[in-house]
Parts: C-alpha cells; structure tokens; sequence
C-alpha cells in the first residue's frame, strides 16, 4: 500500500482535520461533528443544496460545498454511505427557511440514509426535496435511467444547481434545473488500475496490468468489457459512442465536457483523450461551450478516467458559467 | 409462558451481538463475493453498539427500547444492511409502542412493521434476492403459529427455519438491489449476504429468551 | 505501461492539440508550432512572463500561462528541455514592447537554452531577463542555494511575478518581486514509486514496493534518503525539519503553504499531510495565510508530495492575494 | 596538404552523423548509468539532421556552414549535448566566418572558440566531468601539432588521441554539472557522457578528411 497515511482507521477523520484546518475561511463542521462539512459563508434566505457520500472521491463531495456551489456535505467512510443522522445534522445546519435540496448519487446506502435523513427534517418542519444522480451510461439499460449509478456527471448538477440557488431561486426552481441537468448528463468511466481502502489493506477488486475495464464504476462496480488496455483513441471511441447513442446527443446540439481522471492517470492523458473527443463532437457536429479537465470526482490513486457530456440550453449554459469558488474547484464567470 | 420484556430483550441484543461477532469472517466472506466485504464488520459493530445501549437504557417500554436501539445501529453502522436494520426497529418499535411486554401477537406485529420499513425504505419486494427474503417466510411462520396457538418459543423455532429456508432460497435468485445488482446473472448461485444476517437477527430473538 | 495514450512518441504534441483544442479561448501558439504555447489575451504594454521546461509536470509549466500569471510557455519532449528557438519564438510572439521575465527551473538544459534564447532576443532588441527556480531544498547545501533545482516552490514565483506584472510593474519590479519570492521560498519532497516516460516504456528509477525517497527530484534526481515507507506525521516532520531551518522560517513568520501532489497520490493524502504540518506550524508560533493543495507540479503517475512554504511580507502577500485564471488553475482574490 | 572547404564538410558532417548513428546504443549506456540516457538518441537526430542540413546547403562560406549547422543541431537536439554542440558550432563557426577553408591554424581557431563557448553556455571549466575534458586536450594537442608544422590529418589525429586520452582521465573526476552532478561521488569511477562525445566529434573531424 502505497500511501501517505498514520493509522488506516483514521485516514477521513484526520483528512477532514486537514481540510478544516486549510480553509477554516470556507469550511466549518455542524455540531462540533467532522463529518459534518458545512460553509463558512451562509447566505441568509438562499435555497441550501447539501450532498453527502463516502470518502475517497475527492473532490467529491465535499469539495464542492463553497461559493455558487454546495452549503453542506456530510462524510462517510472510505465508500461507505455517512449516516443519517448526520445528513440530519448538516441539513438543521445550512437550512435558511427556503428549504434544502439534496443531489447526492444513486448508491443503495446513500439513497436510504437521505431518505431517512429528509424524514427527520420533515418532523422537524424543514422543507426537503431530492434529485438523484444518475449520469453513469454503462450502470444501466436506456428506459431504467432511475436505476443508474451517479459518477463525475453529477459535478454538473452542482454547479447548475448552486448558480440558480445563488441567483434566489426558489426550492423548486433548484430542483427543476438540478432535474434537467441530470437528465442531460451521461458519462462513461475506464478503469486501469484498482485503488486500495485504507482499511483493507489490499485491492479490492482487480484489473490486470495492461488490462484495462471499460463502464468501471468508482468503487470498482463492474463494466462493460473487459479487455486489453487499446489506444486512447479507440478507447475514447468505446466510450463516447453509447454516451452520444444514449441521451441522444445530436448535430446542432452545443455541450460541456468534463474529463475527468480517477485518480492516479495524469492530465497529460486526459488532454490525449480529450483531443479525440474535440474530433468525434466537431464530426458530428456537436457544438462545445467548455471543457473542464482534470480530477473532479476520484477513486483514491485508481488509474483511468471517465468522460461526461451535459447538453446544454440558455438556462443551463447561463448557470454553468457563472463564478464559483470552494477550496477544491474555482472558476471565474466564463465567456468573458 | 414466554414473553419479552425490558430483561429479555437485554439478553436478545446481547445474543444478537454475539452472533454477529462470531460470524463476523463468514459476513465478510459472502459480503466480498457480491459487495464490498464490509458487513461482517459493520453487523457486528451495530449490535455491539445496540447492546451496550439497551444494557445501559432505564426504560420498560418494550417499543421505545426498540426503536431506540433501530437509531443506535443506523447511527454505528451506516451501510445498507445498518440502514435497513436501524430502520426495521425503528418502525417495529414504534408499531409496539407503549407495551411492556411482547406476546407472540406483538412480536408478529412487531416484524411486519419491520419488515414493510425495510422494503419502504430499500423500495424492494420479496424475490428480489435481499434480507426480505429471510424476513418475509420468517414473518409467514410466526403468523401460522399464532393461528396454532404455539408458545413464543417454538414459532421463533419455526420463524427461524422459514428464514434458513429463504436464506437457501435466495441462491436461485438473482440480485436486484445493492451491490450485489451489479453482479446481475452472476449473483445467481450464491446466497444474499443481508438475508443470511436476517437469519441472524430471528435466532438471536430465539436465542435470548430462555429454554 | 497504464497509460491512456495512442503512439508514445506522439504523446506530447497530442496533449498539446488537446489543450489548445479544449482551451482555445485563453491559449494559442506561436509560428503555428505547437510546442510554443501563448495567452490568446495578451495586455498591451504589459511585461511579458515566460517559463518553459519539459513535459511530464502539468499543470506545470504550460498549465500557468493565463490572466494574472504568465503569458507563454515553450513546451519540451516528457521530461526535456525545450530548445532555445522554440523560447525565442515563445518571446517575440508575448513581448508588448515593455520587456520579458523569462521564470524556469534550474537545470542544464533549460538555463542554457534559455540562455541562448536571451542573446537571440537581444539581438532583436528584446528586453529580456531571467529569474531560476531554486527552490529545492534537498538538492543542495546551505550557501549554494543557486545550485539547487527548482521544484513546485516555482508556483509562488510565478503567482507574485504574474500579479505584479499585471499591475503594471516594470520589468525590473517585476524580476525584483520574483527574485524575493524564490528567495523566500522552500520545497522538499518525499517519493513513493518511479514514474514511466512514455517513450521508455517502463520506470528509468526504482522505489521499492513499501519504500520511500526523501528528498527525490521530480525526474527521479537522486534525494537524501531512502527508506522504508512511515507514518505520515513522521514523514511530514522530515521533510519540514529541514524547509524550517534552511531559510529559517521563524516564529512570528507569516508563510503560504503549497502541499503538492506528484501524481498519483490523492488528495485525501495531501490533507492528512496538512494537518500535521498545520500543527508543526502552530507549535512554531508560524502564521499560515493561505494553504494550496492539489496538484501544482507533477512527475506523470508519480506516487507522492511535495511541502512549498514560502515566506510572506506584504507585498507578496497582496500579490498572492491577487485574482488569477488560467485553464489550469483559477483563484478569486483572497481573502474577501 | 589537406584543407576544409565546403565539400569535406559534407563528408565531415556525414561521418559525425555516421558515428553517432554506430554508437546510439553505448552513448545511452553510458548516459543511462548517470543521467536520463537519451544521449545517445538525440546525438545521432542532432547530427543527421545537421548533415542533411548542410548536404543542402548552396554556401561556400564554412564559417557559415558550421553556424548554421551548430543552430540546426541546437533546434533538433535540445538536450544538453545538443544545446552545447549547437553552441560549439555556432560560435566557433562565427569566428571563422568569411572564409571559404580551414586549415590548421583556422581548425584550432575554431575549436578554441568552440570549446569557449561551451564554457560559457555551461558555465563550467576543465576537470568539472563534462565535454569540455575531451575537448580541451585535442585543442591543446591542434595547438602543439600547430608549433610543429605538421599536417592537418595528423594533427586531427594526435588530437583524437589526446580525447580519447582526456575522455579516460574523466573517470577519475567527480561531477559538477547536468544530471551526473546528482551522482556526487556516485559518479567517480564512470567515464563522462559528454566527453565521449566530444571525442566523436574529432573523430568525426578525421574521418571527413580524405588520407
Ligand atoms: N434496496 C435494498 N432493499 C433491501 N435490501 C437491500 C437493498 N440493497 C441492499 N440490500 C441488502 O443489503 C445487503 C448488503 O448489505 P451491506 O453489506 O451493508 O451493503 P453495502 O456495504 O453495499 O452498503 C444485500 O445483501 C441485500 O440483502
Ligand atoms: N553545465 C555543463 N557544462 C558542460 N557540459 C555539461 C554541462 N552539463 C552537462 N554537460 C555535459 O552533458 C552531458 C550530458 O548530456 P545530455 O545527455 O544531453 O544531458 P541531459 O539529457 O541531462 O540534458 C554530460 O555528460 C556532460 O558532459
Ligand atoms: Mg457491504
Ligand atoms: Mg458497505
Ligand atoms: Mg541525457
Ligand atoms: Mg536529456
């Protein structure tokens, strides 16, 4: 295990400790529990977006709890659901009075905690709505959308979701542009390398070296197709065709992209692959207003990299480019 | 005749916990077959935890003792299966409130609220290859033996046989929830992880209450 | 070889058209040659900022050509030197009339092409002077400080240099300002495996499996010791024994802290590191103004880090503070 | 008596690309034990690309031949070696421009010049480990063939000896730049990369000319 840790045991919390001691300016936790991430910054009478989910993703999830982005993050173990009483505690904690908005993704333990957590909100009067990430193409059939697995599309959802909150938007009105984001998000993920939890000691799961798994989700969920590591052309090739079959994306259609690397691939090869995508889009005829490129939701040091399409209309365009800045992610008002 | 009070159930979480130490390898073991090997840890971290709370709890609602110890394990052991458990007590709990005691009618009672929280809140059916598939005949035996008027005991002996037959059971089954789902065909042929610890959770029911 | 990539001799000049592919608002380059990579917004009259080193390192040293920072880059094979033509062209393509700062790394091939670069710019009646990197404290002894080689420390360089330039600075403030931040900062590094050159195929160094170098370059450079892999905490106190005392840093100092990942450690790691050098800080009676986490400057898959402190007054720390954005790297003033 | 015009240059040029092109595989030995082991590569590119320039050039002017051809080394080859014998080239190139041939006395000019600009582009001097300790002898030895009077492909011949002589006397110096110098005292007892190039390069020298 080649990591920089002390005791494997205490890797989050001691992780969290660093956090909170980095950035005290934007990060402070609720109810004197590190596990419960909140900002430093409320806005008073702003619509409050909490996610939540185990660690080892960084920057998800709570990286991107900051300004015109999330208010609160709760944190599990290392791929280990939080709990619900602290999705509780950090909900009681960022709410203003217009209500809190969880977008966390489409993970068994996950979706049960929030739910469980939205019920002891509700007795105590707070408004609770939910959107579900589910932008993982290679987690499920077209038509069962609903059961997919949520990955790095989900970066999107936040950023539209926290533009359209910060602009007052109403409970419902975050929720509906958090819907169509999702809706219009897909991603398809390649593993080259498994990653190792602190507390196992060892892989969890295999990929062989020189192997390579194509739909891999983060913690190691099975793909589609197992096979010899190929050139980054044709395995950008295998990727983006279900994602472009999948919503369907179209000529004249204008998207984001994010590729995104699992942890240990760098972003030499992320700009590999994503100069590959540039030629099959412009082939197509599909318009590309930006790309964002580099680590935004990891499996530790896994080698591989997913790539996301979100396509977008004024409403998601004008949201996606406005300024944002947490400790983990920033970026100016684009287009200017 | 039995019944369960504040005293057994002290001793029931007390089996429970130890059940669930001393499977501890055999969780992990079919858990790392279909999921991430985590339940075997976290089981007998919840139960460890429940335990000790109702031993230190002064309380004589059998309910509100339930309940309790339901928030103890979603709180100590948040993955799916504590989850699912927390919530199943929590609800059990609340449908038994207010009693001192529970009859083999309460206890039945108390695992159909259990078992309709857990496929409210795991949005599953029966057949779906999850700890329902324990729970569900375990339940099926326990109403049967109150229609034969049979003493707590022995229909917790037969709910205890319903849910090994269902544990069985579950092999033929391919997985619809959870991690295991994402092994689709190739969960078929090995039992549910969650059913085996529903199986678990019946006998230390049994398990705590004398002869 | 786990690497998402089409030919390996390729590899470069691919990444290249997929940075200017995907970021072709903010970057261009000069005489169509893709190797010398220029703001696609330069600020008339403005001093020039120009940098340049091997591939291999991003964000460095391309990823800090934007607003606020610098404004070109010549671009080398992994882990080579540019060559001096190539830099030439990087200067006459950004010069705004008021002169160039070239900033770079301390090594052999860099110096002396950028060297060779200077005199072809003077020939062309070119303002051009030069700052080296030299922040790495492992590379050598106390008093020989401009033997040493220049590590992620290069950041604050270019952070202070770029913000002082955009102020208006002259080229003399400029190099001024940038000379103190070198001055004043202190890197060392620790790392955890080798890292694979593309063309090579397989790693040109050896870290044991379970082993660590204190001290190793981001080429592999030989560092102080080598050992078995321990505890964070005890990791982190030597490195920053020796950072502390070289300059020294000293109680009542104000410093920014740069934790630097090499690759393929993530993030997680990084923050566990912070909190011990947090501590080590605190106990020192050390003031932290800022903290940088993430990758700054990397060796491809590398597994380990770097610690940069870097010394504050106010003039460095208000141009710390300033605004910058970069397709790369992106900070909103701080402190607000 | 031998001279260098235009002509011997291409056949000069071409047996430096030859040379390097024969010897690839031990320059990146022999820099792989002490540095990043490209040397080897970028020598033979350097060089054959400095051949091809110069096959191609309609110039008589040598000085300027070999500046243009120490500009085309420098671009094609920018590892160290190529920046210094770009360097080399240009500057001893400059310091013979004008001319249409080399003799002796105008060889040693340029190679003084050379092995200057070396120094300064490197900032080093002689028994720091580098190129510089080949070349330094075979300048000294042009010099004293010079004094004697003797010809040209002698006098390229005693200084090829005189390199070959330096190159060995490397092995007992310790580093002070370029990646070697990370070696410290690690790098004693190995024979300096550079130095085997610089021994090349008057081999190269010698072998252009004709007898
Ligand atoms: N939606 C669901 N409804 C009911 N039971 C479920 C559901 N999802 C998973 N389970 C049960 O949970 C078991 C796995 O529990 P656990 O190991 O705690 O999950 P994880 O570690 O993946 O969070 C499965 O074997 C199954 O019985
Ligand atoms: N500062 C210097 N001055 C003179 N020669 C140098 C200097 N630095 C390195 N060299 C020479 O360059 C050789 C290595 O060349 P090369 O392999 O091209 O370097 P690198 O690949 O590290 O850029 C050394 O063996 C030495 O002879
Ligand atoms: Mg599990
Ligand atoms: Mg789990
Ligand atoms: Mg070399
Ligand atoms: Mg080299």
């Amino acid at each position: 295990m080649r990591k920089i840790i002390n005791k494997p045991e205490a890797m989050v919390d001691e992780m969290l400790e660093g956090i909170l001691a980095a950035h005290s300016d934007q990060l402070a936790c609720a109810q004197d529990d590190l596990r419960c991430i909140i900002t430093s910054r409320p806005k008073p009478g702003k619509v409050a977006l909490a996610t939540g989910g185990g660690s080892g993703h960084l920057p998800l999830f709570l990286g991107y709890v900051g300004d015109g982005l999330l208010d609160g993050c709760s944190v599990g173990s290392v791929f280990q659901s939080p709990g619900a009483d602290q999705m509780f505690a950090v909900t009681k904690a960022i709410d203003q009075g217009a209500g809190v908005l969880y977008i966390f993704g489409n993970y068994g333990g996950d979706v049960m905690n929030f739910d469980m957590a939205a019920e002891m909100a509700d007795m105590e009067g707070i408004r609770v709505e939910q959107v579900i990430g589910t932008d993982d193409v290679a987690s499920g059939v077209r038509g069962q959308e609903a059961k997919r697995r949520g990955v790095a599309g989900i970066f999107f959802v936040y950023k539209v979701a926290g533009a359209c909150a910060a602009a007052g938007g109403s409970l419902e009105e975050v929720k509906a542009v958090a819907e169509k984001a999702n809706r219009q998000a897909r991603t398809m993920g390649v593993a080259l390398s498994p990653c190792t939890i602190p507390e196992a000691g060892r892989p969890t799961f295999e990929i062989a070296e020189g192997g390579m798994e194509i739909g891999m989700g983060i913690h190691g969920e099975p793909g589609i197709r197992k096979g010899e590591l190929r050139e980054a052309d044709a395995i950008v090739d295998e990727m983006l065709d279900p994602i472009l079959e999948d919503l369907p994306f179209q000529g004249g259609d204008e998207v984001a992209v994010l590729v995104n690397g699992l942890g240990s691939t760098p972003r030499e090869e992320l700009y590999v692959m994503y100069r590959r995508v540039h030629d099959v889009l412009a082939a197509r005829k599909i318009g590309v207003y930006h790309v964002y490129a580099g680590e935004f939701a990891t499996s530790m040091e896994m080698a591989g990299a997913s790539i996301s399409l979100l396509k977008l209309d004024d409403e998601l365009k004008n949201y996606l480019s406005q300024p944002a800045s947490t400790p983990f992610f920033s970026q100016p008002q684009l287009g200017k | 005749m039995a019944r369960i009070t504040a005293e057994e159930l002290r001793a029931i979480f007390a089996a429970l916990s130890e059940i669930m130490e001393e499977n501890k390898q055999y969780l992990v073991a079919l858990d790392s077959a279909v999921g991430d090997g985590d339940l075997g840890l976290t089981m007998s971290q919840g139960f460890r935890s429940a335990a000790e709370f109702v031993d230190s709890m002064d309380e004589t609602d059998v309910g509100i003792i339930l309940a309790r110890a339901g928030m103890t394990i979603a709180s100590k052991a948040p993955s799916t299966m504590g989850t699912l458990m927390g919530t199943g007590f929590m609800k059990g709990g609340r449908a038994v409130q207010g009693r001192d005691f529970l009859g083999l009618d309460e206890l039945t009672g108390f695992l159909e609220a259990f078992l309709e929280g857990i496929m409210e809140r795991g949005r599953c059916r029966p057949g779906e290859k999850t700890v329902v598939d324990a729970l569900q005949p375990a339940l099926e035996a326990l109403k049967a033996a109150g229609g034969q008027g049979l003493p707590l005991t022995e229909a917790l002996d037969r709910a205890y046989e319903a849910a090994a037959a269902g544990l069985e059971k579950t092999k033929d089954m391919v997985a619809q929830h959870g991690r295991p789902a994402y092994y689709g065909e190739g969960s078929r042929g090995k039992e549910d992880p969650g059913a085996a610890v529903g199986v678990f959770l019946i006998k230390g029911l049994r398990q705590g209450l004398s002869a």
